[in-house]
C-alpha cells in the first residue's frame, strides 16, 4: 500500500478526521492494551503543535448524527478553503478541525472538552442542542477560572437559547447564529407586514427552546400587531410524538392563517407533513425546516408553504465568492448542503481575530479582537459581534421552500429556500441582561 | 361533534397501526415467553426495505416484498440467535433482543445513512378521500385502516379456523404435548416469530410514508408497543386489539382537547395556590393534556400493573 | 386434651366448578405423626397447599395451635412454626448445600431482614447449619451447588431446609417419591430422626413408609376424609379397602 | 462447554449435572455456587492501583475518564444488586441515580447550607434521595419480579424522564441544573478545583460503595435476595416475604445509585435530562450484562470496558456504537456469563494447575482469530468510507496504513487477512477445545 505515516498525513491540509483518528488508532494498536491506549490517545498532541486546532464537539453518532456530520463537513471545508488554501495564518499555521463525538450528551461533551483541552486545543466549536451549549459554556467558564494557563474559547455556531448571551453569558462564549429572540423579532417584523394574517397558531416542543419561541412570539406579535389573534399556543413532548395528526386537526379547526414553530428534526418533518396533509393552506413559519433531509422529504408538498427564518441565505446567492465556495463544496460533498453558512463566518472571523491579535495561543487577546468585530460576510451583509453579550448581529432572512429561482438546492432534491424578505442587522439594539466580566 | 368523528378516525388509524405491531409481539410472547425488544426494529426494517424496493419497483411491490423479507430475517434471527440464547433463560433472551435492537439501528444507519428517507405515499393514494368540516381525511388513511382490518381478520381466521392455527394455539399452552404429538415445535416457533416480525415489517411499510422513515423510528415506537401488550394482557390477541385502540384514541383525544391540569384540579375541589408562579409545583399546575398525551399510556400501564398485573385480558401474571 | 397442633374445620376448595376438597375436619395433636394417604387425584397436595396458604380456601378454617391462619401469607404461617417440603424438589439449586441450610436458619435465629450482620462471621449460623447438615448426612457435600446433588440427596436437603427453622409442625409432601428401596429406607430413618418430638404431617404413597412412621393415618378420597385412625384400624376399614381396591380395579381396566 | 456460571433462572438442578464435568469435590467449583466469594487481597490491590493510577496517567482527560469509570462502576454495581443478586430486571434505573444527582445539584445551589458542609459528604445526600425515590416506587413495583417488575420499571422510568423536561422547577428543563462544587466548605484545605482532587474523592467513594455493596451481599437480607431470586416460593416457606426482600434490595440499590448520581454531580457540576432518560437506563443494563451479572466484580469489568469503548473507541471511529452492539450481542449469545464469566471459566484449570497447557492452544486460535476479526473490522470501515466519505476523499488511514478505498488491492488484502485469520482460527479451534477439556479434567497426565 502506498505511503506511510507523516508525509501523507500532512499532504491533506486541514485534518481529515479519519486521518487523524487513524494515526491515533495506530498508536493504540502498537502498544496494545486498553489502558496504555488511554494515555496515548489522550496525550497525542505533540505532533501537531504548529496547527491552530478547533475542537468540533457535536453528535457524530446517534439520531442527530446527520446534522453533526454535515456541520463538521462545513467546518472542515471552510477551514481548508478559506484559510489553509490561502496560506494559513500567522505566517503559515494551518487551521485544523479535530472532531469529537459528543453523542449529543452533555456528559460526553464535558469529557470530550477535557480531552480537547489536554490535546492543547484552545478553540471549541459546538452548536447542536442548547443543553449541551449550556453545559459547555459553564464548564469553559469554570475551567478558564481554575486553569488560567490553558484557557479556551467557545465558538457557538448554532445553539440559540437566548440565555447564553443573557444571564448565562461569559467572556469566553461567542454566538455566531442569531438567538431565538432575534429570529422571532425578525420573523414577526415580516409577519407584521402581511395584512392577510389575522390568526396565528403557535406550536413547539415542550422544552426550554420551544417555550422561549412561544413566549417571544406572544410578546412580539402583541407589540407589533395587536390585532393578530393567537388562536393556539401549545407544546408537545419532544421526540415522543409518533403521529401529529391530532395537532394538525386542531390547527386546521382553529382557522389559523399561519403557524409558527421552533420544531426541529423529526418533530419538524412530522408536524409539517401532517399539517399540510390534513388540509392547512397557510404559511408555516419555521426555524429549522431545511437541509438534513428535511427539504428533500417535504419536496413538492411543502412548496410555497414552509417558510424559514435564518441568517445567511443562499438563494439568491450574494456574492461571486459565495457562489464559488458553494460550488467547490458541492463538488466535494455532493450529498451535503451549506445549510449553516454562519460556519464560514466563524472561520473567517476567527482567522481575522487571530491575525489581528498576532497570536492563536493567547485566547484573551483573540477574544478581545473578536469583540466588536465588524466582518463582511461573503453570504452578504455585515456581521457585528456585539461586545456587550458576544451575540453576532446580522441580516436575517425569511425564505420560502420552493423549487423555482434557486441558485442552490438542498438534499439534491431540486427544492431549496428562496429569500423573500430580509431584516437588516436584526435586533441591533435589543437589550441584554448580560453583565460581561472580562479577565 | 365533527371533530370528534375526525378524531375517532385518526385514533383508529393510530390504534390499528399499533395493533399490527402488538399482534406479532403478543403472539411471539405467548409462544416463547420472551418480550422481543427488537420488534419495533423489524418495523423500521420494513419501512427501509419498502423504500428501497419502491425506488426500483414501485410502492406496491414494496408492500408485497418487504414484509416477506423482514419475516425471513426474523425467522433467521430466531433460528440462529434466539434459539441459542433460549437455553440460558428468559433474562438473557430479553437482553439479546435489546442488543439486537441497538444493532439493527446501527446497521440501518450504516447502510442508509442518518437522514430521513424520501419515502412517500404512492400517487394513486395521494388524494383527499373526504373532508369533515375542513378536516381532510387522506385516502391513504383509509387504505391503512383497510389493510389493518384485513390483517386482523386474516389472523383471527388462521388462529381459530385452520389446522395450523389449532396447532399454534395448542403449542402456546402445551409445547411439550404438541411436540410429543409429532409436531415440530421449534419450526412452529420459528414460523410464528417470522410471521410476527413480518407483521411488524408490514406496519413499517405502510407507516413509513406518513410517520417518516428515519433511524430513530423504531426507538420512538419501541416501548409503546410493550405498553400496549402489557395493558392488553400478555399473550392475548383481543387484549392487544383493545389496548391498541384504547391507546390510539386516548392519545388522539388528549392531543385534540386542551384539558388543563388547573381545571381538572379545580374541578375536583383543589383550589389554585395564590402565588402559583413562585410555587415549586407551578409546572405541574400548568400541565395540559397535549403535553402529556404520549406519556399517558405509561401512566395507564403502571396503574394497570399495580391493580391488575395480568392486564385487561391477560390470564397469566408474568 | 390440650389445643391440637393443627386443626382443620370444614375446609373446602373449588377450582371453577370442580370441588377438589369437599369439607375436611381434622385435628392433629402435638408431637403426633400423621400421614395422609389416598389414591391419585384425591386432593392430598391441594390440602397441603390450603394449609400452607399457597392456595386460599373456598370455605373453612385452618388453625395452628388454636390460632386461625386465615388471611396470612405463607411466610407469616412459617414464622408461626409451620414448615413444609414440596412434592417436586424445591431447593435453591445455584447455592451451596451449606447456604441452603443457612438461609433456612436466618429467620428463626432472629436475623430477619438485617443488613448489619455478616452471615459468615456468625458462629450460631455456621454451627447451626453444620449441625443440620450432620443430621441429614450431607456435611461432606457442604460446599457443592445444591443442584449437583443426587436426587435422594436433594430430597434429604429439602427435609433439612424444612426442619432447619425449628418449626414444631413439619409437613412433608411425598418425601420418598421416586426413590429406590434403599433410598426410601434412608429417608424414612432420616425423617424419624429429625422430627423427633415434633408434629409431623406427611402425604405419602409408599405404604411401607406410612405404616412404619405414622401414629395415625387419614385416608383422603375425592376430597373427603373417609377414615382416620391408628394404622391397624385404617387398614381394617372397609371403606378404605373399597376405595383402594376400587382404584386398583379401575386402573386395570 | 464444561463449566457454567450461576444462573438465577435455572429451574432445577438437572442442568448443572450435565454441565459440570469436572470432579465436583474440587474446591474450585465452590466459586460458582451462587456465592460471590472474594478474599481481601483483590481489594487491597485494587485500592493500591486506584491510588497510584494518576501517577501513570497524568493528564486531566485521563482523570476525567477514570472518574467516569468510577461513577459507572458504582452505578453498575448498584444495578447488579437488583439484576444479578435479586433477579430483578429494571428498565428505568437511571432515574434513581439521576434524582440523587439532581438533589445534590440543588444542595450545591443552596449556598448557605452548601458552604457549611464539606463536599466529600455530598454523595450521601444523593444516596438518600435515590433511596427515597426507591422507597416510593419499590412499594408497588417489587410486589412481583419478572415481567411485571420490568414493565413497571419501564413505565416509571419513562414517566420520570418525561417529567424532566416538563417539571422545570426541579429538573431545570433541557438545560438541566448546574452549580459549582468549589463553594463547599474546604475539606482540610482542599477546594476541589483540580481534577486530581476530584479523582481522589471519587475513588474514595468508589471503594466505600463497592465494599459496602459487597458486604451487603453477605448480610442476611443480601443472602435472602439470592434465595428469592432463585426460588421465591421456597423463600416464603422459610419465613421470608419475597416482596420485602425485594423491597429492601431495591431500596439499597436506590441508595447506591443515588451515590453514583452524587458523584456525577460533583464531577460534571451539571445534571440534565440525559441522566434520567431511557437511553441511560439501557446503557447501565448493557454495562452490567457485558461485565457479567453472576459475579460481584462483573459490573466493574463491564463499566471499565464500556467506558473505554464509549470514550476512547469513539475517538477512533464513528462506528463505535456498531462495534459495541456487535460485542454486546455476541456476549449474550456466546458468553451469557459476561466478561467476568469468561474469566471465571479459567479458574478450574488454574486451580488444577493446568492453565499453562492452555496458553499455546489459545495463541494458536485466538491470535489468528483476532487478526481475522480486525480484518473484518477493516472491511466494515472501508465499506463505510467507500459509501459515506466525501467525493475526492478516497484516501483513508487504517491501522497505520493510508490507502485509497477505491482501489482493488486494499480490499483484496483485507479480505485475505480476514479469511486467512478466521480460517486458521477455525482449523485450530478443535485442538483448543481438546486442550480445554484436558485442562479442566482432574487427574490424568499433566
Amino acid at each position: 500500500m502506498q505511503g506511510f505515516g507523516q508525509g501523507l498525513a500532512f499532504k491533506k491540509i486541514a485534518s481529515k478526521r479519519r486521518a487523524v483518528l487513524g494515526r491515533i488508532k495506530m498508536k493504540n494498536i502498537t502498544k496494545l492494551g486498553a489502558v496504555s491506549a488511554l494515555s496515548l490517545v489522550l496525550g497525542a498532541s505533540a505532533a501537531f503543535a504548529e496547527n491552530i486546532k478547533i475542537a468540533f464537539i457535536d453528535p457524530l453518532s446517534g439520531p442527530f448524527a446527520s446534522t453533526g456530520t454535515n456541520g463538521l463537513h462545513q467546518f472542515e471545508f471552510a477551514a481548508d478553503y478559506m484559510v489553509n488554501a490561502k496560506g494559513g495564518l500567522l505566517g503559515g499555521d494551518q487551521m485544523e478541525i479535530v472532531a469529537f463525538d459528543n453523542k449529543i450528551s452533555p456528559k460526553e461533551s464535558l469529557i470530550q472538552l477535557q480531552v480537547a483541552i489536554d490535546q492543547g486545543i484552545r478553540y471549541i466549536a459546538q452548536g447542536n442542542s442548547s443543553g449541551v451549549a449550556n453545559a459547555l459554556t459553564e464548564a469553559v467558564d469554570k475551567h478558564n477560572k481554575r486553569n488560567p494557563d490553558s484557557r479556551v474559547l467557545f465558538l457557538n455556531y448554532a445553539a440559540v437559547d437566548p440565555a447564553l448571551t443573557n444571564e448565562k453569558c461569559n467572556f469566553w462564549h461567542f454566538r455566531f447564529d442569531a438567538n431565538a429572540d432575534i429570529k422571532m423579532d425578525a420573523l414577526t417584523d415580516v409577519i407584521a407586514q402581511d395584512e392577510g394574517i389575522k390568526k396565528v397558531y403557535l406550536i413547539g416542543q415542550d422544552y426550554s427552546f420551544g417555550k422561549a419561541v412561544a413566549a417571544a412570539a406572544n410578546k412580539m406579535l402583541g407589540e407589533k400587531r395587536p390585532d393578530i389573534e393567537i388562536v393556539g399556543d401549545e407544546l408537545h413532548p419532544i421526540g415522543k410524538v409518533k403521529d401529529f395528526t391530532p395537532y394538525a386537526r386542531k390547527i386546521v379547526s382553529s382557522g389559523a392563517d399561519a403557524v409558527i414553530t421552533g420544531n426541529w428534526g423529526a418533530d419538524m418533518l412530522g408536524l409539517g407533513k401532517s399539517v399540510i396533509e390534513n388540509g392547512f393552506t397557510g404559511p408555516i413559519y419555521t426555524y429549522y425546516a431545511a437541509g438534513s433531509g428535511i427539504t428533500g422529504a417535504f419536496g413538492e408538498s411543502g412548496k410555497g408553504r414552509i417558510r424559514l427564518i435564518s441568517q445567511g441565505g443562499i438563494n439568491p446567492i450574494a456574492t461571486d465568492e459565495a457562489r464559488a465556495t458553494y460550488e467547490a463544496f458541492e463538488a466535494k460533498y455532493p450529498e451535503g448542503n451549506i445549510d449553516q453558512s454562519r460556519i464560514f463566518n466563524v472561520i473567517g472571523m476567527l482567522a481575522e481575530a487571530i491575525t489581528e491579535a498576532g497570536t492563536a495561543t493567547d485566547v484573551v487577546a483573540v477574544a478581545s479582537k473578536l469583540e466588536g468585530m465588524e466582518y463582511d460576510s461573503m453570504w452578504g451583509g455585515k456581521i457585528f459581534m456585539r461586545p456587550q453579550d458576544h451575540q453576532a448581529i446580522q441580516d436575517m432572512h425569511v425564505g420560502v421552500h420552493t423549487n423555482e429561482g434557486l441558485d442552490f438546492d438542498y438534499d439534491n432534491s431540486g427544492f431549496g429556500v428562496l429569500t423573500e424578505s430580509t431584516v437588516e442587522m436584526a435586533s441591533m439594539d435589543s437589550p441584554t441582561t448580560c453583565e460581561m466580566k472580562r479577565p | 361533534m365533527d371533530l370528534i368523528l375526525v378524531n375517532l378516525i385518526d385514533g383508529l388509524v393510530t390504534g390499528l397501526l399499533l395493533f399490527m405491531l402488538s399482534a406479532g409481539l403478543t403472539l411471539i410472547f405467548s409462544m416463547m415467553g420472551v418480550l422481543n425488544f427488537a420488534h419495533a426494529s423489524f418495523y423500521m426494517l420494513g419501512a427501509y426495505f419498502a423504500y428501497q424496493i419502491s425506488l426500483a419497483l414501485g410502492f406496491w411491490m414494496g408492500l408485497l416484498i418487504a414484509p416477506i423479507v423482514v419475516g425471513v430475517l426474523g425467522a433467521g434471527v430466531e433460528r440462529y440467535g434466539l434459539r441459542r440464547v433460549h437455553q440460558y433463560g428468559h433474562v438473557p433472551e430479553l437482553i439479546f433482543t435489546f442488543g439486537l435492537a441497538l444493532l439493527i439501528e446501527e446497521m440501518v444507519q450504516f447502510i442508509w445513512g442518518k437522514n430521513q428517507m424520501a419515502y412517500s405515499v404512492p400517487e394513486v393514494l395521494n388524494f383527499t378521500a373526504f373532508a369533515i368540516s375542513g378536516n381532510s381525511i387522506p385516502a391513504y388513511k383509509i387504505f391503512m385502516i383497510f389493510i389493518s382490518v384485513a390483517i386482523f381478520i386474516g389472523l383471527l381466521y388462521i388462529l381459530t379456523k385452520t389446522r395450523v392455527g389449532m396447532i399454534i394455539q395448542a403449542a402456546l399452552s402445551y409445547p411439550r404435548t404438541v411436540e410429543a404429538l409429532g409436531h415440530n415445535v421449534p419450526l412452529i416457533f420459528m414460523g410464528v416469530f417470522g410471521v410476527g416480525t413480518a407483521l411488524a415489517g408490514l406496519a413499517g411499510v405502510i407507516a413509513g410514508p406518513v410517520l417518516g422513515t428515519f433511524p430513530g423510528m423504531a426507538f420512538v415506537l419501541g416501548s409503546i408497543v410493550f405498553v400496549t401488550i402489557v395493558i392488553g394482557g400478555l399473550g392475548s390477541l383481543w387484549g392487544a386489539l383493545v389496548a391498541s385502540l384504547l391507546i390510539g384514541w386516548i392519545t388522539t383525544f388528549a392531543k385534540s382537547y386542551n384539558i388543563e391540569m388547573e381545571d381538572v384540579l379545580n374541578a375536583i375541589g383543589i383550589s389554585t395556590p395564590e402565588n402559583l408562579s413562585d410555587s415549586v409545583f407551578r409546572d405541574f399546575w400548568s400541565l395540559t393534556s397535549p403535553q402529556i398525551a404520549d406519556i399517558l399510556p405509561y401512566i395507564l400501564m403502571v396503574l394497570i400493573l399495580i391493580f391488575r398485573p395480568a392486564g385487561l385480558f391477560g390470564k397469566r401474571q408474568s | 386434651m390440650s389445643t391440637p397442633a393443627l386443626e382443620l374445620i370444614g375446609l373446602k376448595k373449588s377450582f371453577g366448578k370442580a370441588e377438589i376438597i369437599r369439607g375436611i375436619d381434622l385435628s392433629i395433636g402435638k408431637a403426633e405423626r400423621h400421614a395422609i394417604i389416598g389414591p391419585n387425584g384425591a386432593g392430598k397436595s391441594t390440602l397441603f397447599n390450603l394449609i400452607t396458604a399457597r392456595f386460599a380456601p373456598t370455605a373453612g378454617t385452618v388453625k395452628l395451635h388454636g390460632e386461625n391462619l386465615a388471611g396470612l401469607e405463607p411466610f407469616q404461617i412459617n414464622r408461626k412454626g409451620l414448615s413444609r417440603s414440596f412434592q417436586i424438589t424445591n431447593i435453591f439449586p445455584a447455592m451451596t448445600v451449606f447456604e441452603n441450610v443457612r438461609c433456612a436458619l436466618l429467620w428463626s435465629q432472629g436475623y430477619k431482614y438485617s443488613f448489619w450482620h455478616l452471615v459468615n462471621s456468625k458462629r450460631d449460623l455456621t454451627e447451626g447449619a453444620e449441625a443440620i447438615l450432620d443430621q441429614i448426612n450431607l456435611l461432606e457435600r457442604r460446599n457443592l451447588p445444591a443442584g449437583t446433588l443426587s436426587y435422594a440427596e436433594q430430597r434429604a436437603l429439602e427435609i433439612g431446609i424444612t426442619i432447619a427453622g425449628g418449626a414444631d409442625v413439619i409437613m412433608l409432601d411425598e418425601p420418598t417419591a421416586g426413590m429406590s428401596n434403599t433410598e426410601t429406607d434412608y429417608i424414612t430413618d432420616l425423617i424419624l430422626k429429625v422430627t423427633a418430638g415434633k408434629t409431623l404431617i406427611m402425604v405419602e404413597h409408599d405404604m411401607g413408609v406410612v405404616f412404619g412412621l405414622a401414629d395415625r393415618i387419614s385416608v383422603l378420597v375425592y376430597g373427603e376424609i373417609i377414615a382416620t385412625g391408628k394404622p391397624a384400624d385404617v387398614r381394617a376399614d372397609a371403606r378404605v379397602q373399597e376405595a383402594y381396591l376400587g382404584a386398583a380395579l379401575e386402573a386395570e381396566h | 462447554m464444561t463449566v457454567s456460571d450461576p444462573k438465577h433462572d435455572v429451574p432445577e438442578g438437572a442442568r448443572y449435572k450435565e454441565q459440570i464435568t469436572t470432579d465436583p469435590s474440587k474446591p474450585a467449583q465452590r466459586m460458582r455456587a451462587g456465592s460471590m466469594t472474594m478474599t481481601l487481597a483483590p481489594w487491597l490491590i485494587a485500592i493500591l492501583v486506584l491510588v497510584f493510577l494518576p501517577a501513570v496517567f497524568t493528564n486531566n482527560s485521563a482523570l476525567t475518564i477514570m472518574n467516569q469509570m468510577s461513577i459507572t462502576i458504582v452505578f453498575a454495581l448498584a444495578y447488579n444488586m437488583l439484576l444479578g443478586q435479586g433477579g430483578m430486571l429494571s428498565f428505568g434505573h437511571a432515574v434513581y441515580a439521576g434524582v440523587g444527582g439532581f438533589a445534590c445539584m440543588h444542595i450545591m445551589n443552596m449556598s448557605d447550607f452548601f458552604e457549611s458542609i464539606p463536599l466529600v459528604i455530598l454523595p450521601i445526600f444523593g444516596g438518600l434521595f435515590g433511596m427515597g425515590l426507591a422507597m416510593i416506587v419499590g412499594s408497588f413495583s417489587t410486589r412481583s419480579a419478572g415481567t411485571v417488575f420490568a414493565m413497571i420499571s419501564l413505565g416509571v422510568g419513562e414517566l420520570i424522564a418525561a417529567c424532566s423536561v416538563i417539571i422545570v422547577a426541579f429538573f431545570g428543563g433541557e438545560e438541566g441544573i448546574s452549580g459549582d462544587r468549589t463553594y463547599a466548605q474546604p475539606f482540610f484545605g482542599v477546594e476541589f478545583l483540580q481534577q486530581i482532587e476530584v479523582y481522589y474523592l471519587t475513588i474514595a467513594w468508589l471503594v466505600i460503595s463497592a465494599v459496602l455493596m459487597y458486604l451487603w451481599s453477605r448480610t442476611p437480607v443480601g443472602r435472602m435476595a439470592n434465595a428469592v431470586r432463585d426460588n421465591p416460593e421456597r423463600a416464603e416457606f422459610l419465613g421470608y416475604s419475597s416482596r420485602w426482600v425485594r423491597y429492601y434490595s431495591f431500596i439499597a440499590s436506590g441508595f447506591f445509585c443515588g451515590i453514583a448520581g452524587g458523584l456525577f454531580a460533583i464531577n460534571y457540576e451539571i445534571l440534565t435530562e440525559e441522566n434520567l432518560n431511557t437511553t441511560s437506563s439501557g446503557v447501565i443494563l448493557l454495562v452490567t450484562f457485558l461485565g457479567g451479572v453472576g459475579f460481584f466484580f462483573g459490573p466493574i469489568i463491564g463499566a471499565i470496558a464500556f467506558t473505554l469503548l464509549q470514550t476512547v473507541l469513539s475517538l477512533s471511529t464513528e462506528l463505535w456504537a456498531f462495534y459495541a452492539g456487535v460485542l454486546f450481542v455476541a456476549t449474550v449469545m456466546f458468553f451469557p456469563g459476561g466478561l467476568a464469566g469468561l474469566i471465571m471459566m479459567h479458574v478450574p484449570a488454574f486451580k488444577l494447575g493446568k492453565s499453562s497447557g492452555l496458553v499455546m492452544p489459545y495463541l494458536k486460535t485466538l491470535l489468528p482469530g483476532a487478526i481475522g476479526v480486525l480484518g473484518l473490522a477493516a472491511l466494515v470501515e472501508m465499506t463505510f468510507h467507500f459509501r459515506h466519505a466525501a467525493t475526492g476523499d478516497d484516501e483513508m488511514t487504517l491501522f497505520w496504513t493510508t490507502f485509497n478505498s477505491h482501489d482493488v488491492l486494499p480490499w483484496v488484502i483485507a479480505i485475505a487477512i480476514t479469511v486467512i485469520g478466521l480460517g486458521i482460527a477455525k482449523v485450530t479451534a478443535p485442538s483448543l477445545k481438546e486442550a480445554w477439556n484436558e485442562a479442566n479434567t482432574a487427574g490424568g497426565a499433566s
